[in-house]
């Protein structure tokens, strides 16, 4: 199947704020083929997070495209998005913060079938929430536990459970495991895999954590101030990384391997998404900044087959 | 900064007009005319009728309030229909009498209020925290003219030390200040002690207690800054809402202030008169609220840049 | 060939599983509450209070008479101090001052209780839409309700009873309509800091309708604040009706309300000061016992604190 | 051992919550020679930071208390030093970084009153000279000294930490202790402070106890590592001994099996089944029985003791003689 589930145009969502507006998403180009995992990852403030919710139509796109089997959702209405909503749904962050802490367990992983009422016999409800709890490995007995009695591993199982309920096709994963112990961690990291495999689910995997991403994803999109600055596959990232941001960040992290040296470490700090610059939003952290790179306009060009990157050093007009 | 203050000031315009609105609506919708306030019950129909004719009382509603809002902007706020003076004259003479009485009150509660809070945080779970915290509680729970009561009945009626009504001299603010007082004494004393245990809490204070900072250093230094802030607020509505009537203490006290002002010009039905001094309260409550918002900005950094930013609301 | 649907591995519901949905009894979130609401001794005292209060109120009748005891003038008795026939004396009129307190707990609380409802409600209303929906309408509302804040509280009510007459209905809407500003800042200040939870954004992404949004998942949540604040606000409404009264725009005499009977005991007071005790101690108990249990759900609902 | 410059011996901590008594560390022994880093790792509730207070002795007053246990900086007995004579240490002998730069600065104090506040405290100088040397200490961190009259939400998250690493080395402690110093921070900038915070360490010659979760800070930061499983060290050792060694524990194999590794693609993690045990309600026996994969008999009932070999020391039955003949 080379058709992508999912594929993202010219997508953008800009923020107003006090002082002008924010780019948090910046005409992202990428696409999603059944069956695999697009990682997404940056830093803080990149937008990753946005980009996840635009998808969803949790967050209004400000302009471009979300195809999905070829249709547009962003041009739905409210009938056809809450009938989307049974095919896209989304894992959060903070186990905490996520379940609502007045429903209890099996309220909250049936709250997403009744909504949509494919299920409406009560019998029939708790059967499949039991077999929802079993399979993300949740004992039976703590169906009517209330989230604030569980731990967080728990927690993000009910998450999981809960994103399940409704047989989805794709499921957004706005970092699920960087809130929890990297023990509970790598269980959740299994559990969300055997899914995949068991299920044929799509994942749109947001982290900032580039070994988890390494670990999970076929495809990577790295982003840096709104913008997705390169894409490839996870294999093609890590041994031949091209932007200078990419190959910042691999330098940053600390491997738990006394033979692994870090790389050099780039300077300064993430600027303002508000109002950026023209010209490469990376220019003034990189040391291999040239004058054009503060002028010019980027492209997101292809240098080798698969491989998309926007960085002046890679465009075809040099 | 003095952007932000006219920012500010402008938008005092529009809730002045709102204020305006809702008051001269309550003030001439509602039954019962001014023209028969003034001559009593016993006064021919006729002459009221003409009376309310020259008041302009017969036009309709909105020929009325655009009239009002006509002689306004011209600084012309009409004349009482009561003493037929220029309805600021009366606001003029009484104002000193409120005022004297706001802001002594407000300086014992700031005395009583604060300290007393700041102590019982510190010393939780001790005596002390246990005696004021119950005693401000008790006091908070009293109705101020209650205590009013009570004082006079001590002060005045059985130890015969201080004058139980009347203005004439700083021995009649002495019941009336400390009845208020004693009450927004002890609701600030509870917020102090909340808002400074939660203060102690902070990361920050541990940050600081980490550099070898005494206790004393940690709480004046480090907490107090951050625990004032919203009993500012709090203390700032008091305030805005004292100047505007402490009307049933001046009852009690007979006192000729504003509150006193207030009761005589909505009984008599006196439209001018009650319009003028419910638009010098409400000014009054904005431009205090401001001094409070600047007060945050001075005491907060984080909130100054906010308004630095041109950002208004808190 | 790869499937879409969940629970292939997973074996049926047994008998067992079935049983534990009765068995894992469901723990009433109010419970919870209740069971750290009975640590605080001072919350307690304010319940039991209330209680007797509530006791009183309603059973004032079966107390004491009201027209033969409370309201019948009775000259020949005034101003008999506390007895066991009069246990807190008699007033100016000859009218049993226990009576009259025990009658005017019925039409404090009733007052109380009807504003604090009244205000509470429109206050929910109100904030849950500011909050919830935030731009142009949470502007136009809140600046709506700034401009009544900007108006004395008391003077707005004065006007109102003044303007419309003096009548309880009057006196119901003034206080109601002075207590709203607050309560909407309330509500929409924790309608805010819940509506940017994950979960509700969960709820959204399962399709959730709006007003759905609002009920089953933010306002249950942001209710804790709000709870203590109508808590709170019943104490001062009580005050806010016995300072109108005592002025004379309030409650109309001879109903037994505890502001009028303090105003009427205020030429007596020298020889009689039972007259002024009684009815402010009356006071005083009622709003201590909010405030007391209020102080105490606030302690009992801070989410912070789950056991 | 005389070398020794910094130790913990056999320290317990509990907590009273209500009526609940939560044991949040066990009996830890610890030891570290001056200017050497030891780093202390463990998941959230291993009891990290709770020994690190008890070192600052900023326990929470009424309900964190020191059980047992002696700790020694130097030849200063910390636990039996009245409370003004703690005072003059913290800050001056033993200075802590804290986890979360955006609540660990007074928000309405400038930065650098808040530094020159440590050398108010501790040192008699001029006004003057303690101005340059916060002004020197500011751009030791890579902060222009001119930004020393702003406030600390004008910084970023990155650059607070670096307001707090100046305010921890203002007064040159001997003992930097360093609480998650990086978690809350992005990658990049973690490698930032990382760096620094290494170049400063070796510079002064200060001892530092790194507190961390991540096993990768350690093996670019540490010479010693402790790791700690419900209030207990399990083992400990030289980074060597931990990253290199042959016999690990099994909860330190667990650990290292639950990260993905970037430089191979692992395709199934080797994760610890199971969660932390309840502190207010430790199993019997060794803490980790309950999920641990190689569990004994012995270990269900009796607590291991460490089983040394050179540096290298591991609290588990497998190795010890009574457990297994099989180490």
């Amino acid at each position: 199947m080379n058709r992508p589930l999912i594929q993202t145009v010219n997508l953008k969502k800009y923020f107003n704020t006090p002082r002008g507006k924010l780019h948090a998403v910046d005409n992202i180009n990428l696409s999603i083929n059944r069956g695999q995992t697009l990682g997404v990852v940056g830093e803080s403030g990149c937008g990753k997070s946005t980009l996840g919710r635009v998808l969803l139509r949790l967050v209004e796109a400000t302009g471009g495209q979300v195809l999905y089997n070829g249709e547009d959702i962003l041009q739905y209405n409210a009938k056809q998005v809450k009938k989307m909503r049974a095919k896209m749904q989304m894992i959060f962050q903070d186990p905490y913060a996520s379940l609502n802490p007045r429903m209890t367990v099996s309220e909250i992983i049936a709250e997403p079938i009744r909504i949509l009422g494919t299920i409406t016999d009560s019998r029939e409800l708790n059967r499949k929430v039991f077999r929802l709890m079993s399979t993300v490995g949740l004992a039976g007995r703590l169906v009517n536990a209330y989230p604030h009695e569980l731990d967080g591993g728990r927690r993000q199982r009910i998450g999981v459970a809960r994103a399940l309920a409704v047989d989805p096709e794709f499921i957004v994963c706005d970092e699920p495991v960087s809130a929890l112990d990297v023990s509970i961690q790598a269980q959740i990291l299994n559990l969300l895999m055997d899914l995949q495999d068991e299920m044929g689910l799509t994942y749109m995997f947001i982290t900032h954590d580039l070994s988890v991403v390494r670990h999970i994803s076929n495809n990577i999109a790295v982003m840096y101030l709104g913008q997705c600055v390169e894409l490839c596959s996870a294999e093609e990232l890590f041994r031949n990384p091209l932007h200078p941001y990419t190959r910042a960040l691999l330098a940053a992290i600390p491997e738990p391997d006394l033979n692994h040296r870090m790389g050099e470490i780039i300077k300064g700090e993430l600027t303002s998404p508000i109002a950026p610059p023209a010209g490469c939003r990376f220019a003034n952290r990189c040391k291999h900044c040239a004058d054009e790179c503060l002028r010019q306009e980027l492209s997101f060009s292809e240098v080798t087959p698969g491989h998309f990157v926007m960085c002046k050093r890679y465009s075809d007009d040099i | 900064m003095y952007r932000y203050v006219i920012k500010r000031l402008l938008l005092i315009i529009p809730i002045l007009l709102g204020v305006i609105l809702i008051v001269f609506t309550i003030m001439n919708v509602t039954p019962g005319d001014p023209g028969r306030h003034m001559l009593g019950m016993s006064a021919p129909q006729e002459a009221v009728d003409a009376l309310n004719e020259t008041l302009g009382y017969n036009d309709p509603f909105p020929v009325r309030l655009l009239n009002y809002l006509k002689n306004m902007v011209r600084l012309d706020f009409g004349n009482s229909y009561r003493t037929k003076q220029p309805v600021f004259d009366e606001i003029i003479n009484r104002f000193p009498v409120t005022f004297k009485l706001a802001i002594g009150t407000m300086i014992l509660t700031i005395l009583i209020g604060i300290p007393l809070g700041v102590l019982a945080a510190v010393r939780q779970y001790s005596k002390l925290d246990m005696i004021t915290t119950f005693t401000a509680l008790l006091l908070a729970a009293a109705p101020s003219f209650w205590l009013a009561l009570l004082m006079i009945l001590l002060f005045s009626l059985y130890l015969n030390i201080l004058p139980p009504n009347g203005i004439g001299s700083f021995s009649h603010y002495i019941m009336p200040m400390l009845t208020q007082a004693v009450v927004y004494a002890a609701s600030t004393l509870r917020m102090t002690r909340t808002t400074m245990l939660e203060a102690i809490r902070q990361d920050y204070v541990r940050t600081a207690r980490g550099k070898g900072a005494s206790e004393a250093r940690v709480i004046w230094r480090h907490a107090i800054k951050n625990a004032l802030l919203p009993v500012i607020t709090s203390l700032g509505m008091s305030f805005g809402a004292m100047l505007g009537g402490t009307i049933v203490i001046e009852q009690v006290f007979s006192m000729p202030g504003l509150g006193s002002l207030v009761i005589l010009a909505i009984t008599t039905k006196d439209i001018p008169q009650t319009m003028a001094v419910t638009i010098f309260l409400a000014t009054l409550f904005c431009m205090i609220m401001l001094v409070v918002d600047l007060l945050y900005a001075f005491i907060d950094p984080r909130v100054k840049t906010r308004y630095l930013q041109g950002r208004l609301a808190r | 060939m790869k499937t879409n649907q969940v629970g292939n591995f997973a074996q049926d519901l047994s008998e067992y599983d079935e049983q534990l949905f009765k068995e894992y009894k469901k723990v009433n979130p109010v419970v919870g509450v209740w069971r750290r609401l009975k640590k605080s001794k001072l919350a307690m005292l304010g319940l039991f209070f209330l209680l007797v209060l509530a006791f009183a109120a309603i059973f004032a009748d079966f107390i004491c008479d009201y027209e033969s005891m409370a309201i019948e003038l009775n000259i020949a008795n005034r101003l008999q101090g506390p007895s066991i026939e009069h246990w807190f004396g008699t007033d100016g009129q000859g009218r049993d001052l226990f009576a009259r307190v025990i009658h005017g707990a019925r039409v404090s609380l009733g007052l109380g209780l009807t504003c604090t409802a009244l205000s509470a409600l429109l206050g929910l209303i109100l904030g849950s839409i500011c909050g919830y929906f935030g731009g142009v309408i949470d502007n136009v509302i809140m600046r709506v309700l700034d401009c009544v804040m900007c108006i004395p509280g008391v003077l707005m009510a004065l006007a109102l009873v003044a303007a419309m007459g003096q009548s309880t209905a009057n006196l119901i809407i003034a206080l109601t309509v002075s207590y709203i500003p607050s309560f909407t800042r309330i509500v929409r200040a924790s309608v805010i800091s819940v509506a940017g939870n994950e979960y509700v954004e969960a709820a959204r992404a399962s399709g959730l309708d709006t007003p759905r949004i609002i009920s089953k998942y933010i306002l249950p949540n942001a209710a804790g604040p709000v709870i203590v604040e109508i808590t709170m606000n019943v104490a001062s409404i009580i005050k806010a009706v016995a300072s109108l009264s005592f002025i004379g725009l309030g409650v109309v005499p001879p109903t037994p309300e505890w502001g009028v009977m303090l105003s009427e005991s205020r030429e007596f007071m020298r020889y009689s000061p039972y007259l002024v005790i009684f009815p402010g101690l009356a006071i005083i108990i009622t709003s201590l016992a909010f405030n007391l249990l209020g102080d105490g759900l606030r302690d009992a609902l801070d989410p912070r604190l789950k056991d | 051992m005389s070398d020794k410059f910094f130790s913990i011996e056999n320290l317990s901590v509990e907590y009273i919550a209500d009526d609940e008594v939560v044991k949040a560390v066990n009996g830890i022994t610890l030891s570290m020679k001056r200017g050497e880093t030891l780093g202390l790792v463990g998941e959230t509730g291993a009891g990290k930071t709770t020994s690190a207070l008890a070192v600052m002795r900023l326990l929470p007053p009424r309900t964190g208390r020191v059980v047992s246990g002696s700790i020694t900086v130097g030849d200063i007995d910390i636990l039996s030093l009245s409370e003004p004579e703690m005072r003059k240490l913290r800050g001056e002998l033993v200075a802590m970084i804290y986890q979360d730069p955006m609540t660990s600065l007074n928000p309405v104090i400038t930065v650098g009153d808040q530094i020159l506040e440590v050398l108010e405290l501790h040192k008699r100088q001029s006004k003057a000279a303690m101005k340059a040397r916060v002004a020197e200490l500011l751009e030791l961190v890579g902060i222009s000294a001119e930004r020393a009259d702003e406030y600390p939400h004008q910084f970023s998250g990155g650059m607070r930490q670096r307001v707090v690493i100046a305010m921890a080395l203002a007064c040159e402690p001997e003992l930097l202790i360093a609480d998650e110093p990086t978690t809350a921070l992005d990658v990049t900038i973690q490698a930032q402070v990382l760096q620094m915070i290494r170049e400063l360490k070796t510079k002064l010659n200060t001892s530092m106890l790194l507190i961390t979760h991540d096993l990768g800070v350690v093996a670019h930061t540490c010479d010693n590592v402790a790791i700690m499983y419900a209030g207990e060290i399990v083992e400990q050792g030289t980074v060597a001994d931990i990253f290199n060694g042959k016999r690990h524990h099994p909860y330190t194999n667990g650990l290292f099996g639950s990260i993905p590794r970037l430089n191979k693609q692992s395709k199934r993690l080797n994760p610890i089944e199971g969660m932390l045990p309840d502190p207010t309600n430790l199993p019997e026996g060794c803490n980790f029985s309950p999920r641990c994969p190689s569990c004994m008999e012995i270990c269900k009932i009796k607590s291991p003791r460490f089983v040394q070999s050179g540096t290298h020391r591991i609290a588990c039955h497998l190795y010890s003689s009574e457990g297994g003949a099989n180490a």
